[in-house]
């Protein structure tokens, strides 16, 4: 691993009298694919909201891009770089494909909201260079036919393509997928780990994979983090992480040998 | 008529933009004046109350056979107290019925937007109840197109004040109003004549209209020890102020502004408004002759007593009629020239005994108001 | 493109009504320019952003009573009252739109509510500033000059009425122009899923601000035409009530559309013309739609239309 | 006893389980086992109601209760140990148990007879009675949970998780309880990610992974370890 | 010292209807996640009802009390088919724009229907049984019998929907429910039913609290406005669904009200409850009291 885009040390966060994640720590390169899983109710979805800043850490630091970004919204987050996809799917129900992603693009405008209200020529054509961008990222992905329906009318698979072609609008460095497996029939799975694999190799962008679906961890993590009941149990290659005890006791429970040889 | 004649104007103008033509009136058909009140909302019951005076006067003109020869036939427009509803119908009641005078309003905020309107076409309005100076204090002094013949609320304010430190003999006198612009020129005006004659204000409080709880402000004045109290205000809250005194042990004498003259007062008020006083234009006893004649008719006809209310849509349309008989047309100049200086001659029901339509430069007549009070649940009349 | 080819003949029909009509007539449809202005602007900010406000009528006053303030203590014309009037409402949105970046529904909903019931209050009992009660005289609106030449008297009905027409085409297509550009998308985007919006990187914060602004700066412009309209102010023409008129104008044609608050408008202000005796009904009959609106058509007349075209 | 036939069910358009068909025989103790979001506890609300079942059936005692409202399933012998130790927070112990008897308030006396009845299973419980239950620990509310549920004097008890997020003594102790309730002559279905206590106590397990049942077997004949690891983590088959 | 002991009972007595306007409102959006704007129509309402009760049926006080109760609870229980039933899977929203369009309707029906002048209900609350033998002034402190009955009877009926809550199936099924729904619902609590007997609640209170407070003081068609704004801040301040919270916040109001007309000015009274809630809600969105009780 060379230099680390994104850096968290030793976060803490509590809910009320409960711990959610107590002192994990994490890097993810510039480039590489860092998987992080855990059992249910591990940190893993709160961890993803510390790192994308929903929620803020009450212990800990978070280095992103060189800058710290412990406090900072995720709005400043994403303008540094940051995209991310969500468990549940998340898109603007009443907007048209083609204008979930141009809005996503708004961030790389330079003309106010001002301008753009104003109908400016420089706000015209960076919103014409935006809509070709989209135009071209759907094609990509191979949903230029839909780009002005509405995003309700796309199948669950659809939609996640749509979601991780949201993200690449703002040219970020790094994305964040949480569970993008999540509800894919098996041919859509090998699609998207076809697609992720090559997000990576032709756009250079680091991928923080949140993922329960172990095949598609163990086919595209270069690195992966464990976390059971918020701290980090384990990191190392897939092959590694897999056959840990210690993760096979957090997803699995103890004392299984015991019966299952008897 | 009238729905009819908006209706068909709506399509039209909905489908082609054309004129709707609308017939002349014949020389025979009725005369057609204009009445603008309160129909709904709250001040609706003090502008139905009006609205009986206003027919009852048209009534007994067309008993009479009518004027020029035509019968007279009220148009009546709802402004809801508000003054964008109040300026439309000024104009529609102008523009459509061509009315030469308009009887209205009771707001007196709407009052102020209207006779703009109504001074722009040269018709002139005689207050509907409207009491507040702000009425007649935008007229230009001399060339008024507002009119109300009675006095404004500076001169009920100083009636009052008389009336408590002179007639009542009380110097400590703690005041109450409510925050609208009436409650608040009554009490700047008894304030200010109190102290003229020597008397002491001891406290003065403001509410917001419809508050209901007076007890902490009434507890607080009582500590002061008040001979009397001045509520400026409508007729629910003194009646719930005065109550609420009772009930504390305020005792003092409670004299109130004239909008709580209504027997809804006393109604509301229940046994705590013995002794209360109040200065008024019109009572059915009143020893104004012409007065007590109309509250004679207006109990044969209505089954009722004729009241402040009543009493005041009654003048304000005798004046208008009157004004244009005298003219001899339906012409809204002609009839301010002649309700602005031909007038003097004409009695009024309200007022004390010989009071006319003598109106002063601002469009306001003076007398000195009645002093009424509260005994044994009735109002008597104290001259 | 299509709007503007469908609104042409519109305005245009609209511009040569006088000729034909007459004051009351003219009043009527300044009265629906009015709301069609204010149920716009509350359909930027409810319909578009999704922030709801209870305090339309509030926004309108502080927007007629700047006009109000200004006639009397600097005597300035109509010219400098509407951008006067756009601005000061739109500070006050700006204010109300603080609590807005901390609540939502019902807690915004309630805040409105009380914002709109303390300006009344204020409204009605600073008495030696904005004339309590009774209100404030506004002068005349003048005259519009160029070059020395006067073109018309803004103080006729006519003109005033031109004016009046003017001024809500501006709005209205100012208003198209906002919920068209970046920023109505992003308010969209801040309705259909804030968190969402705010991880693709959009300033929440600013965009809901704006729509507060927007909306309370259209507002404040209507204001400014009904107090020279009326050549005065009073504190009643500005009430809770006019605040439900107009929730209830843009719930029936359709939040989160263009065209149908702007329908929602039209209907529901000419409708009590044509109630004639049966006018104290109105406000009965408002409620009335905003319930069963909400129960049958939540999405408004044009919204559901839409949504069943889509299909 | 409780059968579930082909099964599809989720959330608006969300497709969770597709096609889930399982039979858990009167008496019986049955597991279902499975990775992280691959439909078991949607199973356990398709079963009580809380999730519409789009296409299939399921079947309590012969009879498809698919219309049957989630309210009133709790009446046909229905009885879920949600996921999370849900309690009512702000309500005494004493108060969740008797909530569990909510379908049959009026029927006090055995009320108060199966409270002391849960009371002696679950000591705990009986001291802290008056305490409200949010200021309980883990197993404890988990003992709640079970002991509300069992008020409701079921047939057929669901438990989702009941060993989730608790201390190994802690599951062990829950373990044993479970046990103990075979005896009672209920019929048990233990929703677990933990494989090994489910394979302590159930007689039989179903594993269910991509919302459908991948593989079933009974519990003794010969489990291999392999076969179930692939499930959680995905390793290949060699 | 002792003027200030008057001016908290005077603001204790204006606290008890706040108390029985605002409980039913914590209530009704602590179980169902109802905003109900129309709530202050049910104060109304029950002030019309006692009016009627007792003028033109000539009821005694127990059974007019009885009246207004049953009055209330059918206007509860239409309200919950209007704002509840029809909305239950849509977000909060509908149920506010709703409720506020009900809040309306019915005020503008009251005005046609009672006309816009104030009534008052003519009870003597110093003829009655038990109530006329008690003082009326307690050392420094002056309290007529009228005005006694307003916490006494808040008092009271709070002591009975507390205990109503605490040791009934009933209580305890609503309190589940606002707890945790699904639980609830898990242990055969129906949900329509729980509605049903919330806004019936609900709205029985606000109209025993109408109907007395309209033999103290007036009520006409837009009184419910007001009442139903204090009431918002009542169960602003004391935690949205928390009814311990209600009841303290309520008296707290009545009494801050009642000190700012006796020592600030009378004509800000009626702000100073506003700007309070407006601070709370940026600063203490959950209240004064902390955590929000029941919603899970």
């Amino acid at each position: 691993m060379n230099t680390a885009l994104l850096e968290a040390r030793c976060l803490v966060k509590r809910f009320g009298g409960v711990t959610a994640v107590s002192g994990a720590t994490l890097a993810v390169g510039e480039g590489q694919i860092l998987g992080l899983i855990g059992p249910n109710g591990s940190g893993k979805s709160t961890m993803v909201n510390l790192l994308t800043g929903e929620t803020v850490p009450d212990e800990g630091e978070i280095v992103f891009a060189g800058e710290v970004v412990t406090r900072l919204p995720s709005y400043r987050r994403a303008r540094l770089g940051m995209a991310r996809s969500f468990q549940m799917l998340r898109l603007f129900g009443s907007l048209t494909v083609e204008d979930n992603l141009v809005l996503a693009g708004h961030i790389r405008m330079s003309a106010g909201v001002i301008g753009s209200a104003l109908n400016s020529q420089s706000a015209r054509s960076e919103e014409a260079a935006a809509r070709t961008r989209a135009r071209e990222l759907l094609s990509w992905f191979e949903l230029e036919e839909f780009a002005s329906r509405s995003v309700t009318a796309l199948s669950i698979g659809q939609q996640r393509m749509v979601e991780i072609a949201r993200g690449l609008m703002s040219e970020p460095s790094m994305l964040v997928l949480d569970e993008p497996a999540a509800g894919l029939s098996p041919p859509n799975v090998d699609r998207l780990i076809l697609l992720v694999r090559r997000l990576r190799d032709e756009f250079g962008i680091s991928i923080l994979l949140v993922e329960h679906v172990m095949r598609v961890v163990r086919e595209l993590c270069d690195q992966v983090v464990v976390l059971d009941a918020g701290r980090k149990i384990a990191e190392g290659t897939p092959e590694q992480v897999v056959n840990d005890p210690l993760v096979i006791e957090a997803y699995i429970g103890s004392g299984w040998k015991r019966r299952a040889q008897a | 008529m009238t729905r009819l004649s908006r209706r068909s104007f709506l399509t039209a103008a909905g489908v082609s933009l054309a004129t709707p033509y609308i017939a002349r009136a014949q020389s025979n058909a009725p005369i057609k004046v204009g009445g603008m009140l309160p129909m709904s909302g709250a001040a609706s019951i003090e502008g139905r109350q009006v609205l009986l005076g206003l027919q009852f006067a048209v009534e007994e003109i067309n008993a009479k056979g009518g004027l020029l020869d035509r019968k007279i036939e009220l148009v009546i427009e709802d402004d809801e107290s508000n003054s964008t509803k109040g300026v439309t119908a000024v104009r529609r009641l102008i523009e459509r019925d061509k009315v030469p005078f308009i009887v209205g309003t009771y707001a007196s905020a709407v009052v102020v937007a209207a006779v703009k309107v109504a001074a722009e076409y040269k018709v002139p309005m005689l207050s509907g109840g409207s009491t507040a100076a702000a009425g007649t204090d935008q007229n230009t002094p001399g060339d008024p197109w507002f009119f109300r013949s009675w006095p404004d609320s500076n001169k009920q304010g100083e009636d009052t004040a008389k009336a408590i430190v002179e007639k009542f003999k009380k110097t400590k006198v703690a005041i109450i109003h409510d925050n609208t612009n009436y409650g608040v020129t009554l009490a700047d005006q008894v304030t200010r004549v109190v102290t003229a004659v020597g008397g002491v204000i001891v406290s003065r409080d403001s509410f917001n209209a419809g508050e209901q709880d007076f007890s902490s402000m009434l507890t607080k004045v009582r500590t002061l020890r008040p001979e009397a109290v001045y509520i400026g205000g409508w007729a629910g809250d003194g009646a719930n102020i005065v109550r609420q005194a009772a009930e504390i042990g305020l005792r003092a004498q409670f004299v109130g502004s004239g909008s709580m003259l209504s027997d809804d007062f006393i109604k509301l008020a229940g046994p705590a408004s013995e002794g209360f006083a109040v200065a008024t234009v019109f009572e059915p006893s009143t020893p104004n002759p012409v007065g007590r004649a109309f509250a004679d008719r207006f109990r044969a006809r209505f089954n009722q007593d004729a009241n402040t209310f009543s009493s005041i849509g009654f003048d304000s349309t005798s004046i208008g009629l009157e004004a244009m008989r005298r003219v001899g047309r339906p012409d809204g100049q002609e009839i301010q020239k002649m309700i602005r200086g031909g007038m003097k001659d004409f009695a009024l029901a309200q007022g004390p005994a010989g009071t006319t339509a003598a109106f002063n430069e601002k469009g306001s007549v003076d007398f000195p108001d009645f002093i009424a009070v509260i005994k044994d649940g009735k109002r008597r009349l104290e001259v | 493109m299509k709007m503007s080819i469908c609104a042409l003949p519109v305005i245009a029909g609209l511009a040569i009504a006088p000729l034909g009509l007459g004051g009351y007539e003219l009043s009527v449809l300044m009265t629906i320019l009015f709301y069609v202005i204010l149920t716009l602007g509350l359909d930027l900010v409810t319909g578009y952003c999704g922030q709801f406000s209870f305090a339309t009528g509030a926004f309108y006053g502080i927007g007629a009573y700047t006009a109000a303030i200004m006639s009397r203590d600097l005597g300035t014309s109509i010219w400098w009252h509407l951008p006067a009037g756009a601005l000061v409402a739109g500070s006050f949105g700006l204010l109300l739109g603080i609590p807005a970046l901390r609540l939502t529904g019902h807690f915004l909903a309630i805040v409105t509510i009380a914002f709109q019931t303390i300006m009344y209050l204020a409204i009605s009992q600073w008495t030696s500033f904005t004339g309590g009660q009774v209100g404030l005289h506004v002068e005349s609106a003048g005259k519009l000059a160029v070059f020395g030449t006067t073109l018309f008297e803004l103080g006729s009905l006519r003109s005033y009425y031109w004016l009046t027409l003017g001024v809500t085409t501006v709005c209205v297509l100012a208003a198209w122009r906002l919920v068209n550009s970046r920023l109505g998308k992003e308010w969209v985007a801040i309705r259909d899923d804030e968190t969402l919006a705010s991880a693709i990187g959009l300033n929440t914060t600013r965009g809901k601000l704006t729509a507060f602004v927007a909306y309370a700066a259209l507002a404040g412009i209507a204001g400014v035409l009904t107090a020279h309209s009326l050549r005065g102010v009073t504190p009643d023409d500005f009430t809770i009530w006019i605040s439900a008129t107009v929730v209830a104008m843009m719930m029936l044609g359709g939040r989160g559309t263009f065209i149908g608050p702007i329908i929602g408008a039209v209907v529901l202000a000419i409708v009590p013309e044509f109630l004639g005796r049966y006018a104290e009904y109105k406000m009965l009959i408002y409620g009335t739609i905003l319930v069963i609106g909400m129960t049958l058509v939540p999405e408004g007349v044009i919204g559901r239309l839409r949504r069943s075209a889509s299909r | 006893m409780l059968k579930l036939e082909n099964v599809v069910a989720g959330y608006g358009r969300t497709r969770i389980l597709n096609g889930v068909s399982m039979n858990v025989p009167s008496g019986g103790l049955v597991a279902l086992l499975g990775g992280n979001g691959t439909g078991k506890s949607t199973t356990l609300k398709s079963i009580v109601g809380l999730v519409a079942v789009q296409q299939g059936q399921v079947e309590l005692n012969g009879n498809a209760i698919n219309a049957v409202p989630a309210e009133e399933r709790v009446a046909h012998g229905l009885s879920l140990v949600p996921q999370g130790k849900e309690v009512f927070s702000a309500m005494s112990v004493e108060e969740n148990l008797l909530m569990g008897a909510f379908h049959r308030r009026r029927d006090r006396k055995m009320i108060a007879e199966d409270l002391e009845g849960i009371y002696g299973r679950f000591r705990r419980l009986k001291e802290r009675r008056r305490v409200d239950a949010g200021l309980l620990s883990g197993g404890e509310r988990q003992m709640l949970s079970i002991g509300r549920s069992l008020m409701a004097r079921p047939s057929v008890l669901l438990l989702d998780e009941p060993s989730a997020a608790l201390a190994p003594r802690v599951v062990e102790e829950i373990a044993e309880a479970i046990l103990n309730l075979r005896s009672l002559g209920l019929t048990l279905l233990l929703v677990e990610q933990n494989v090994g206590m489910a394979l302590d106590i159930a007689d039989y397990i179903y594993v269910i992974r991509g919302g459908r049942i991948a593989y079933e077997r009974e519990v003794g004949s010969g489990i291999a370890m392999e076969e179930l690891q692939e499930f959680y983590l995905g390793a290949e088959r060699h | 010292m002792d003027l200030f002991l008057q001016y908290l009972v005077n603001g204790a007595v204006t606290g008890s209807t706040y108390v029985l306007v605002a409980v039913g409102l914590t209530l009704i959006f602590g179980i169902l996640g109802v905003v109900n704007f129309a709530h202050g129509e049910f104060y109304m309402i029950g002030g019309y009802a006692g009016i009627f009760a007792v003028t033109a049926m000539n009821l005694p006080l127990l059974p007019a009390i009885v009246f207004v109760l049953a009055v209330a609870a059918c206007v509860g229980l239409a309200a919950e088919a209007i704002l509840h039933r029809p909305m239950k899977d849509r977000d909060a929203t509908s149920s506010i724009v709703s409720s506020f369009g009900l809040a309306v309707a019915l005020q503008n029906a009251a005005l046609i229907v009672m006309g816009p002048q104030p009534q008052r209900l003519n009870l003597d609350a110093s003829k009655m049984p038990l109530l006329s033998e008690l003082p009326t002034e307690f050392g420094p402190v002056f309290l007529p019998h009228q005005r006694m009955l307003i916490p006494l009877t808040m008092v009271a009926l709070i002591g009975a929907l507390y205990a109503v809550l605490r040791y009934t199936w009933t209580g305890r099924s609503l309190r589940a429910m606002a707890q945790h729904s699904t639980v609830a619902r898990l242990c055969g609590v129906r949900v329509d039913r729980v509605a049903m007997v919330t806004f019936a609640t609900g709205a029985a209170l606000a109209g025993i609290a109408g109907m007395l407070m309209s033999s103290v003081f007036l009520v006409y068609p837009i009184v419910g406005n007001m009442i139903a704004l204090k009431a918002f801040t009542v169960v602003i301040l004391g935690g949205m669904g928390n009814v311990i919270g209600a009841a303290v916040a309520g008296l707290l109001l009545g009494v801050i009200e009642s000190l700012t007309s006796a020592y600030v000015s009378n004509s800000t009274r009626d702000i100073v409850g506003f700007v309070i809630v407006i601070g709370v809600l940026l600063f203490l969105p959950n209240g004064l009291f902390g955590k929000s009780v029941g919603r899970s």
